[in-house]
C-alpha cells in the first residue's frame, strides 16, 4: 500500500534547501591549489540537483515503484516481448563483486573468470542458433541488427559488391527497417502470404543482385512458423544475400530447429527475452549475434579467444572485423544472468521451455476461440501458433463498439498486463498475445475467463471499457497534449 | 518441468486435450521435420540453484575485482561508491522486471522517473533537452553522430584524439552505414589543438566531437573549440562533446560553452562496473533537435481527470511508428540503470556533486604531485586534470604494472595500445574510493617498481 | 499495484500436485543403506507442504507483501516503537558474507572480526547508557527485562536475601510486569502523580525491605521525563532494590542524559528502536542490557572479553553467572546493524537524533494545539514532551461520537498509520504519537492537517469515521469471531 | 543534522517558535541540570556512508565464515543454501519495515504470512497449535518449560543430556524465575536412558524434555521416551520435544509420537548463520494449551464485507492485556525469520523437504562409514544419525581441528566443552551444501592429522 501524499511531485519539488542524503567522505589531503583548475573553466552555479534526505529519498522512490505494475504481481502476455520468469538467483550472481566490480579493463589474466563466462555463452548460444561465431557485444536487439547488416555490408563490400537494398517483409518489427536505414541501405517490403508467411512470388520479384540481405523472423511476429523457410533460403542465397534472423521470437524453438539449419547467415538474441533478463522498464537489454563461417571474418573486436593453454583472452587485433559498436565487451552484467539460465535450465531445460511456451500459447488460443470471444476475436489466422498468436479486434469493434485500446485498457483495471496491441501492423485492432512458459494453467484460463468476461460487459455497457481505466493511479492520459507541446523536464523555481 | 514452469504431467494431458492434439510435438508440425535438431543441444544438463551459485561464484573468484585490490584503473568507467538505497531501489520487482512503459496508467512510476531523469540530465549538462537514455557511452557518441547527419546531411566528422578510442572506433564502424567519413584532430600537450581544428573545418563539416575530461584526463577549454567550429561559417557543424558526469559538478556545462550534443557514459552515476556494463549513456540537446532526438523520452501531460501524468511522447520520431524514417532503430534501452542514474544524483544532491567533484579535484592534484616527484616518472601533460592524468614512465609500463598488480595495486591503464606515440604512458584515476593512504601506497609502489626496472633495464636485461 | 486474482488464497491453496521450486542437488554419493535409519522411526507421509513453481512462490508473496504498509511509504508515528528510517546500508553490511555466514560455533581465533565488533558495540552502549558493563545476549527488549530481573533475584539472593516484590508504575509497559510475573515476583503497582511522574508518595509507602527492584521508563510511556528521577533512585537504594531502566525511550536522551547518571543499576536497550533495526512486522529485535558494578558479577554467560595481546574471545567461565538466556551469542545480525549506525552518526549525530525526534515530536504537539484539534484531542499533560507525547481522545469520543480507534481507522484512509492508541493505560482513549527524528517537518505539518480535516469531517458525518477504513485491503476486521473459533492455520483438502 | 534528519536551520527556527522556545535545548528543561551530560558521548565521529561499508567490510574479512573454508560445523545452526526469493522477499520494505501487526486492515500481508507459517510449523510437527514465532532454539525450550509450569504447576524438570547444552543451560537460568527445578537424565549410548527416565519419573515431574535428532546426532526414539512419561501416572508431564525442522521431512513427527509441545531453532530454514541470529524459534503444541501459548497467534476472520482477513488473536494471553498474568512476557518476536522459514519451505515443497532429507541422510552415512573407516577416529555412538554425527579421536581434538582449518576446513565441533565425558569427541554435520567432494576432502584431511597427532603424541612431545 502507498501513502496517500501527493505521489505526483516529482523528486525535485521534495526536500529543502540544505537537506542531504550524502556525506562526503573525509578531505584527507591538502585543498587543491587555486591553479589547479582554471576559473574560466569552472562552473559557475551548481546544477540544481535535488535536496532530499535519505528517508525522503526513500520514500519517493518506493512511492513511485508502487504506481508500476510488474510481472512478479500479476500475467503479462506482452507479445514479442517474451516476458518470462526472471530468477531472484540472477540477480544474486550478477551481484558477486568479482563480477560487479570487475573493471572492464582489468587485464584479461586477471578477469579469465569473465572470459570463461563469456566463452561458455559464446559456446551455448552458438550452439543454439546453430552457428558457431558469437559476438556478446550489442546491447540489445535492435544493436545487434545494426551489428548484422553492418557486417552483411563489410562481407559483400569486402567481394567488391555495392549492394543497395535490404528486404523486410511487412510484418517486421519496426527496429529492422530503421536498422536497415542506419546502416545506409533502401528499405524494401516483401508480402505476407494468406497463411502468414512470405510471399514466396513476391519475394522472388524483389530478389536481384541489389539485395544484400533478407530481415526475418521466424516464428514471425504473428507467431507462426514459417515452413517454407528453406526455400526461401534459397531464393536469398540464390542473388548472394545473406539471411538475417531476428531473434525476438526465439523462445519458440530453443532446442527445436536452429535458425543455422534453416539457412541463416546472422542471427541475433535478445538476451532479455529468450534468457529472462529483467526488462528493467526499458532495458538494459543484451543482444549477441551469432553469424556462419563467411561472416565471421567481420565480426566485432573485441573477441573472446581461448589460448592453447586453456587460458582465455580478448583478440583486438582482426584485420577484417567491422570494429566496434561500444565501448568494452557488452553488457556483462547480463551475460551473468543469462549464462546462469542456460546452466540452470541445461539442453533439456531450454527445450522445456520452447515446448512449454508454445504449449501455454495454444492452450490459450484454444480458450479464446469459445464462443463469445471468438466472434469477436477471432484469430488472425487459424492455424496452430508458436509461443504467440494474434488475434483481431475488428470484429469486437464493428459488433460491440469497443476497440482493442479499450479492451486492453479494460485489463489494466483487472490486474492483467494487456497484450501488445496494434502489433503487427497488417492484422487490424491486432492483438498480439503471448503467454510464455513460465505462467500456470491457471493462470492462462483466468485471463481468458476475464477476456470473456470483459466482452459480456461490452455488449451491455460499451462505456465501461471506452472510459478505462478507472483503478489505475492516473487514467487515460492525454498523449497529444503531450506531444503538442512538449514538457520533458520539470521546471525549476528559482534555484533555492 | 522445470522450477521456472507449471504445467505437470496432468497441466500437459488436459491442456493437450483442449487443443486437441495428441502431443507437444505435435504443435511443432509446422517445423519442416529436415529442420528439426534431431539430438539434444549440446549442453551440459541443467543443475540445482545452490549449484548454479557455486558454479558462478567460483567464475568471480577468478576475477580480480576492485573489491580485491586498490584499483587506479578509469578511462571511461570508474571505481565510485554506490549508495546502498541504489541497490534496494533496482531491486524492487516494480522497477526491475517491466517492460519499456507502453501502458502508462500502470507504469507512471517509471515513467515519472524517466522525466526527472531527464531533468536530472539537463541540470547536469546545461543543456534544455534529454532523452530517457542510450545504451552507454561510445554509441551514445554514435548516436549523436547520426543525428548531426539528420540535422545537416554533411558527411565530414571531426573527432578529437582526446576522444574515448572505442567512441572513434564506433564512430568509424558506424560511419560506414552512416556514409559518414570521420577523421582525426590531433591532440596538442595533452588537449585539442585548436588551430589544427580550424585547419580542418569547412562547409562539409557535419559534426565536430570532443571529450570533457579528455581520454588522458585534460579538462578542454570546449568553450574555445566550439567557438571555433561555429566561427567556421554560417551554417557551422555541430558540436558534439562526450562528458565524465562526475565533474561536471564543478566543470562548466557543455550547455554554457556551446555545445549542441552532450553525451556521456553513465556509469559513474550509481552504476556498478559490471566488467563494462549494463550501464547507460544519456543523451542530451538543444531545443532544435528535439524531434531528432533518437530512443524514448518521457513527458508530462494529464490524465482525463485532470491528475498530473507522464507518458512515452513524441514516439512520431521513433522505429515502432516511423519504421525506415525513425531518427534511431533503439528500442530497449537502459531504463533501469538511469534509474540508477537519477537516484545516485539525488543522492549526491546539490552540494553533494560539488562536493564530490573538490574531493576529486583535490586528491587526484595530490596524486598527479606526489606521482611526478617520483624519479622515472613525470606528467604526460600539464593540463588541468579533475579525476584522472596521464603519466610517462621511464620504465617498460607493462612490468611495471605487473610488479605492482603483485602487490595488490592496480597502477592504471597503459595507453600504449590505443596511442601508439605514448608507450610509456600510464592513466591514473581517481575515485572518492582511493584515500590518500591509497595514493601514497601507489606512489610507494611504483617508485620501487620504476626503480627495479630501470636496473634491469640498464643491467641489458631489459627484453 | 497488485493484481486482481484472488489475493487471500494461501500458498497452501495455490499449485498443483508435482510442483515445484525447488531442485534438488545431484546425489553423488551411494544411497543410504535401508537400515540407516529404521521404519519406526520414518515419517508415514510427507508434510502437506505447498506445490508451486517458482513463478508461483514469487508472485504469491510479492502481492502479499503489497498488502502491507511500511515506513519506507509513509509516516508511521507509533507511539513507543520509535519508527524511525532503516538505512539500507545496514542491510548491505550485514549481508557480507563474512557476516553472514559465520557459524556461532566458528573459534574466536577465526572470528575476531566479529567479536571485535560486539566489543565496541557493548563500549558504545555502555557509553550511552552511563553503566559500563554490557551483556548483548537478549533478543529483544522483553528478553532484556527478563534478563534484568534475573540478574536483580542473583544479586539480592547473593547477598543472602529472598525478596518478593517488583513495583511498576501503572503506566508501565505490559512487558514489566509480565516479566516480573515470569522472574518469579510479585508484581506492585506505583501511582503516577498530576504531571505524570511517579507519586513519589505512593513510591515511599510501597517501598519496603521486600522489594527487589522497580522498573522505569524515563521518560515514561507518557513521554515525559520523571525529573525527580534523583529521588526515586534514593527512595529505591534506600531499601535496597535495584533501579531498572525501561530502554524503550531512549531515543530521547541519548547523549542528553544517560540512566547510569540518573542512578540506574541495569538497562536494557531495543535496538531495534534506538539504534533503528528494520522491525520486520513484528522481529526480529535485539534487547542488550548494560549494568553497574555490583550487578556485573551474575551477567550471563559468554561474554565478549578482550585479551591483554588485544584480541577477543568469549569468557564461558563467570561463576557467578546466571547462566544464558538463549543460544549462542544473541541476534549478531542486529548488532551489526546497530554497530553501523552508530558509526554512520557518531557521538554528534546520535545527539541530533534524540534533539530532532524531541524537536519533531514537540513541534507536533503544537501544530496539534491549533483550534479544532485541541478541543476534541487534548494532550494528556501540558507540559514539553520529550520524543513523543500523549493525547486523549475522551472529548472527541464525547462530542463527535467517535472513538480514538475510529480515528485511527479513518486515518488508513489516508496512507498515514496511526499512532499508538489506547496505551498507556491511564489515559482514556489515548493517542500516544511519536514521529521521530527522522520524518519531515512537511510530513509532520500534514500530518496535523489530516487530523484536523478527520475531524471537521466527523463533525459533519461520524459515520465515516465510524465505517473507516474503506480504501484499505480489507475493512475493519472481526476480530471476536476470531478469538470465538480460533482459526489458526489452513485448512488442506484431502493432501493431494 | 545528519543525512537521517531533515531539520535544517531555517526548519529549527521555525519549528522552535511554532513551540515557543528559544532553543532546542529549552526543550530539555525537564532534565535536572545535574543529570545532563556536559560532554558530547566517548564515541568516534560519524562517517560517510562508503567509510561505514569499508569499516565493516575489513572486520568481516577478519571472520573465516563458510563462505571461505569448508565447514562441518553445525551443533544447533547449519549451514543450508538459503534461496535468492527469500534475499529478495525479505529485503522487501513491505515485509522488512513493518512494527508488528496492531492494525490489520494495512497489515493483511504479514498477518497472512503468520497463518501461513502456524500452517507449515503445525503439518512439519503434527501437532495442531503453533504461533507465530518465538525468539530462537534454546528460549522456546524455556518458554515451553513455562507453558508446563502454567498446565500443570508442577517443579519438576526432566531434560535429557542429550539436549543441547544451550538449551539445558537456558532451561537452567530460567528455572529459578520459574521456581522449576531442572535434572538430567543420562544418555546411554549415545542416546537418552530410557530405564532412567522411567527411575526419575514421578507426580512431581511437570515435564521431560527430549531433543530430536539429540545434540550427539542420534535419531532418538521418542515415541518410546514420551510413551513412558505418559505412563508415569494418570497425570503425567508434558511431554517436549526439541526438533531440527530439516529431518523432520523423514522423521516420524512429535505429534504422531505422544509429544505435547514441539519447539526448536528455525534458523535451517532460510535464514542465514548470521554467527548466531536473528533466526526464529517455532512453538506447536496440542489443542489443550491454545490459550497457555506464549506469544503471537494469527488467526483467520472476516470483514465487515465478508471478505477474508487474519489478525493477531487470542491477545488475552498477552502482556499487553494480561500483563502480569500473562502467559509469557514476549513482544517483539522474530516475524522477518518465520517469514524466511515459511518461504522457504514453501520453496522446498512437500517433495523436496522429503529430498533433502534423504539426501542428507545419505551424504552423512557416507560420511560417517568413511570417517570411522580411518585409523584413529571411531563412532562415538552406533544410533541412527540423519544429518550430523558424533566421532572419537585417539588424538587431541583440539590440535587436530587446527590442523584442519589451517587446509581450509572446519572439521566441526569438539564436544569436550559441554560433554566433558567426551574430552576426545567430535561432532561433525552435513548439509546439501557439503559435498561428496567435501566429504572426501575431510576424511583425507582428518586421515592425516590424526596419524600426525598420534605420532606427535608418540613422540612424547604431545603436551
Ligand atoms: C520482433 C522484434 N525484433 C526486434 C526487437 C528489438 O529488440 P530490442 O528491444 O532488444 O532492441 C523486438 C523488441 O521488441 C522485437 O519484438
Ligand atoms: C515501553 C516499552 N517497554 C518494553 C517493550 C518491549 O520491547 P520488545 O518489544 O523489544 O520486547 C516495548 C515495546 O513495545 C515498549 O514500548
Amino acid at each position: 500500500m502507498s501513502s496517500r501524499e501527493e505521489p505526483t511531485l516529482t523528486i525535485f519539488q521534495r526536500g529543502a534547501p540544505g537537506r542531504r542524503a550524502f556525506a562526503a567522505p573525509v578531505l584527507d589531503v591538502p585543498p587543491a591549489p587555486d591553479d589547479a583548475l582554471p576559473a574560466d573553466l569552472r562552473r559557475a552555479t551548481p546544477a540544481a540537483l535535488p535536496e532530499v534526505s535519505e528517508p525522503e529519498l526513500v520514500r519517493h522512490y518506493v512511492n513511485l515503484s508502487k504506481r508500476n505494475f510488474d510481472l512478479d504481481s500479476g500475467f503479462y502476455p506482452l507479445g514479442s516481448c517474451t516476458m518470462k520468469h526472471n530468477p531472484r538467483l540472477h540477480e544474486r550472481v550478477a551481484a558477486l563483486p568479482g563480477h560487479a566490480r570487475l573493471h572492464p579493463l582489468q587485464d584479461p589474466a586477471r578477469a579469465q573468470g569473465a572470459l570463461e563466462l563469456m566463452w561458455n555463452l559464446q559456446q551455448a548460444l552458438g550452439e543454439v542458433a546453430g552457428l558457431p561465431h558469437v559476438s556478446l557485444q550489442p546491447s540489445a536487439g535492435s544493436h545487434g541488427e545494426l551489428a548484422g547488416v553492418l557486417l552483411t555490408r563489410a562481407y559483400h563490400e569486402d567481394r567488391g559488391e555495392q549492394r543497395t537494398k535490404v528486404l523486410t517483409p511487412d510484418t517486421a518489427h519496426g527496429t529492422n527497417p530503421a536498422t536497415v536505414t542506419m546502416a545506409g541501405y533502401e528499405v524494401v517490403k516483401v508480402g505476407t502470404n494468406a497463411d502468414g508467411g512470405v510471399d514466396l512470388d513476391d519475394l522472388r520479384a524483389q530478389a536481384d543482385e541489389q539485395v544484400a540481405c533478407l530481415m526475418l523472423t521466424n516464428p514471425s511476429t504473428l507467431g507462426l512458423f514459417d515452413a517454407n523457410i528453406a526455400e526461401i533460403a534459397e531464393i536469398v542465397h540464390g542473388v548472394g544475400a545473406t539471411l538475417y534472423y531476428d531473434g525476438a521470437n526465439l523462445n519458440a524453438i530453443m532446442g527445436i530447429t536452429r535458425p543455422g539449419d534453416m539457412g541463416f547467415d546472422i542471427v541475433h538474441f535478445n538476451l532479455h527475452k529468450s534468457f529472462t533478463q529483467p526488462h528493467g522498464g526499458g532495458g538494459p537489454g543484451s543482444g549477441p549475434i551469432a553469424v556462419s563461417e563467411r561472416i565471421e571474418p567481420y565480426l566485432m573486436r573485441p573477441q573472446v579467444v581461448r589460448r592453447e593453454d586453456g587460458g582465455f583472452d580478448l583478440d583486438h587485433e582482426r584485420p577484417k572485423s567491422i570494429g566496434r559498436l561500444r565501448g568494452f565487451q557488452g553488457n556483462y552484467g547480463c551475460f551473468v544472468r543469462a549464462y546462469a539460465y542456460i546452466r540452470s535450465l541445461g539442453a533439456e531445460g531450454l527445450k522445456d521451455a520452447s515446448e512449454t511456451a508454445v504449449l501455454n500459447a495454444n492452450y490459450l488460443l484454444a480458450l479464446l476461440k469459445r464462443e463469445g470471444v471468438a466472434e469477436y476475436l477471432p484469430v488472425a489466422y487459424d492455424r496452430l501458433c508458436m509461443h504467440e498468436f494474434v488475434l483481431s479486434g475488428a470484429p469486437m469493434k464493428r459488433e460491440l463498439g469497443i476497440r482493442t485500446l479499450d479492451l486492453a485498457k479494460r485489463l489494466l483495471d483487472h490486474g492483467v498486463h494487456p497484450p501488445t496491441v496494434y502489433f503487427p501492423l497488417l492484422v487490424e485492432e491486432a492483438l498480439l498475445i503471448e503467454p510464455t512458459e513460465t505462467e500456470t494453467r491457471e493462470t492462462l484460463e483466468q485471463f481468458a475467463e476475464t477476456i470473456a468476461e470483459l466482452l459480456r460487459e461490452a455488449a451491455e455497457d460499451p462505456e465501461l471499457a471506452r472510459n478505462a481505466p478507472t483503478s489505475t493511479p492516473v487514467r487515460r492520459l492525454d498523449e497529444a497534449a503531450a506531444a503538442k507541446r512538449p514538457v520533458i523536464r520539470q521546471e525549476l523555481a528559482a534555484a533555492g | 518441468m522445470t522450477t521456472y514452469t507449471s504445467a505437470t504431467d496432468a497441466d500437459r494431458r488436459a491442456m493437450l486435450d483442449a487443443i486437441g492434439v495428441p502431443s507437444v510435438e505435435e504443435l511443432f508440425a509446422d517445423v519442416p521435420q529436415a529442420l528439426r535438431l534431431d539430438r539434444p543441444l549440446a549442453l551440459p544438463a541443467g543443475m540445482a540453484e545452490q549449484e548454479v551459485y557455486e558454479h558462478l561464484r567460483g567464475l568471480a573468484a577468478r576475477n580480480v575485482s576492485a573489491e580485491d585490490e586498490v584499483s587506479f584503473l578509469g578511462a571511461g568507467m570508474y571505481d565510485h561508491y554506490v549508495p546502498a538505497v541504489i541497490d534496494m531501489l533496482m531491486g524492487r520487482s516494480e522497477f526491475l522486471t517491466p517492460y519499456t512503459p507502453y501502458q502508462p496508467e500502470i507504469s507512471q512510476g517509471g515513467l515519472q522517473v524517466m522525466f526527472e531523469y531527464q531533468t536530472a540530465i539537463s541540470e547536469l549538462t546545461g543543456l534544455p533537452v534529454s532523452n530517457a537514455s542510450v545504451y552507454e557511452g561510445p554509441s551514445a557518441v554514435g548516436a549523436a553522430a547520426y543525428l548531426a547527419k539528420l540535422a545537416n546531411g554533411r558527411l565530414r566528422v571531426l573527432a578529437s584524439r582526446g576522444v574515448h578510442p572505442y567512441s572513434r572506433e564506433t564512430l568509424t564502424t558506424l560511419a560506414r552505414g552512416y556514409g559518414q567519413q570521420i577523421e582525426e584532430i590531433p591532440l596538442r600537450e595533452g588537449a585539442t589543438d585548436l588551430a589544427a581544428l580550424i585547419a580542418a573545418l569547412d562547409e562539409d563539416v557535419g559534426a565536430v566531437v570532443l571529450q570533457q575530461p579528455n581520454f588522458l584526463g585534460a579538462v578542454e577549454d570546449v568553450a574555445a573549440l566550439a567557438a571555433a567550429a561555429k566561427q567556421s561559417g554560417p551554417t557551422h557543424p555541430l558540436v558534439i562533446c562526450a562528458c565524465d558526469p562526475i565533474p561536471l559538478g564543478i566543470l562548466k556545462p557543455p550547455g554554457e560553452c556551446g555545445v549542441d550534443i552532450a553525451v556521456g557514459e553513465g556509469q559513474t552515476l550509481g552504476n556498478r562496473l559490471d566488467f563494462g556494463g549494463p550501464s547507460f549513456g544519456f543523451f542530451a540537446a538543444t531545443q532544435e533537435h528535439l524531434r531528432r532526438m533518437p530512443g524514448r523520452i518521457a513527458g508530462e501531460t494529464v490524465d482525463v481527470d485532470g491528475r498530473r501524468g507522464f507518458v512515452l511522447t513524441l514516439q512520431t520520431r521513433e522505429q515502432h511508428i516511423r519504421r525506415e524514417k525513425a531518427t534511431s532503430n533503439i528500442c530497449t534501452s537502459q531504463a533501469l540503470n538511469a534509474l540508477a542514474g537519477v537516484v545516485y544524483l539525488s543522492w549526491l544532491g546539490r552540494a553533494g556533486l560539488v562536493e564530490l567533484g573538490e574531493l576529486l579535484l583535490a586528491r587526484t592534484a595530490y596524486a598527479r604531485e606526489r606521482l611526478t616527484l617520483l624519479d622515472g616518472v613525470e606528467a604526460l601533460h600539464e593540463q588541468p586534470v579533475v579525476r584522472e592524468f596521464a603519466l610517462r614512465l621511464d620504465a617498460d609500463v607493462a612490468r611495471v604494472r605487473e610488479r605492482l598488480a603483485a602487490e595488490g595495486i592496480n597502477a592504471g591503464y597503459a595507453l600504449g595500445r590505443d596511442y601508439p606515440e605514448h608507450p610509456d604512458g600510464l592513466l591514473v584515476a581517481i575515485t572518492e574510493r582511493r584515500t590518500r593512504a591509497d595514493i601514497d601506497r601507489l606512489a610507494d609502489a611504483l617508485g620501487r617498481a620504476v626503480a627495479a626496472e630501470r636496473e634491469v633495464a640498464h643491467a641489458g636485461v631489459g627484453a
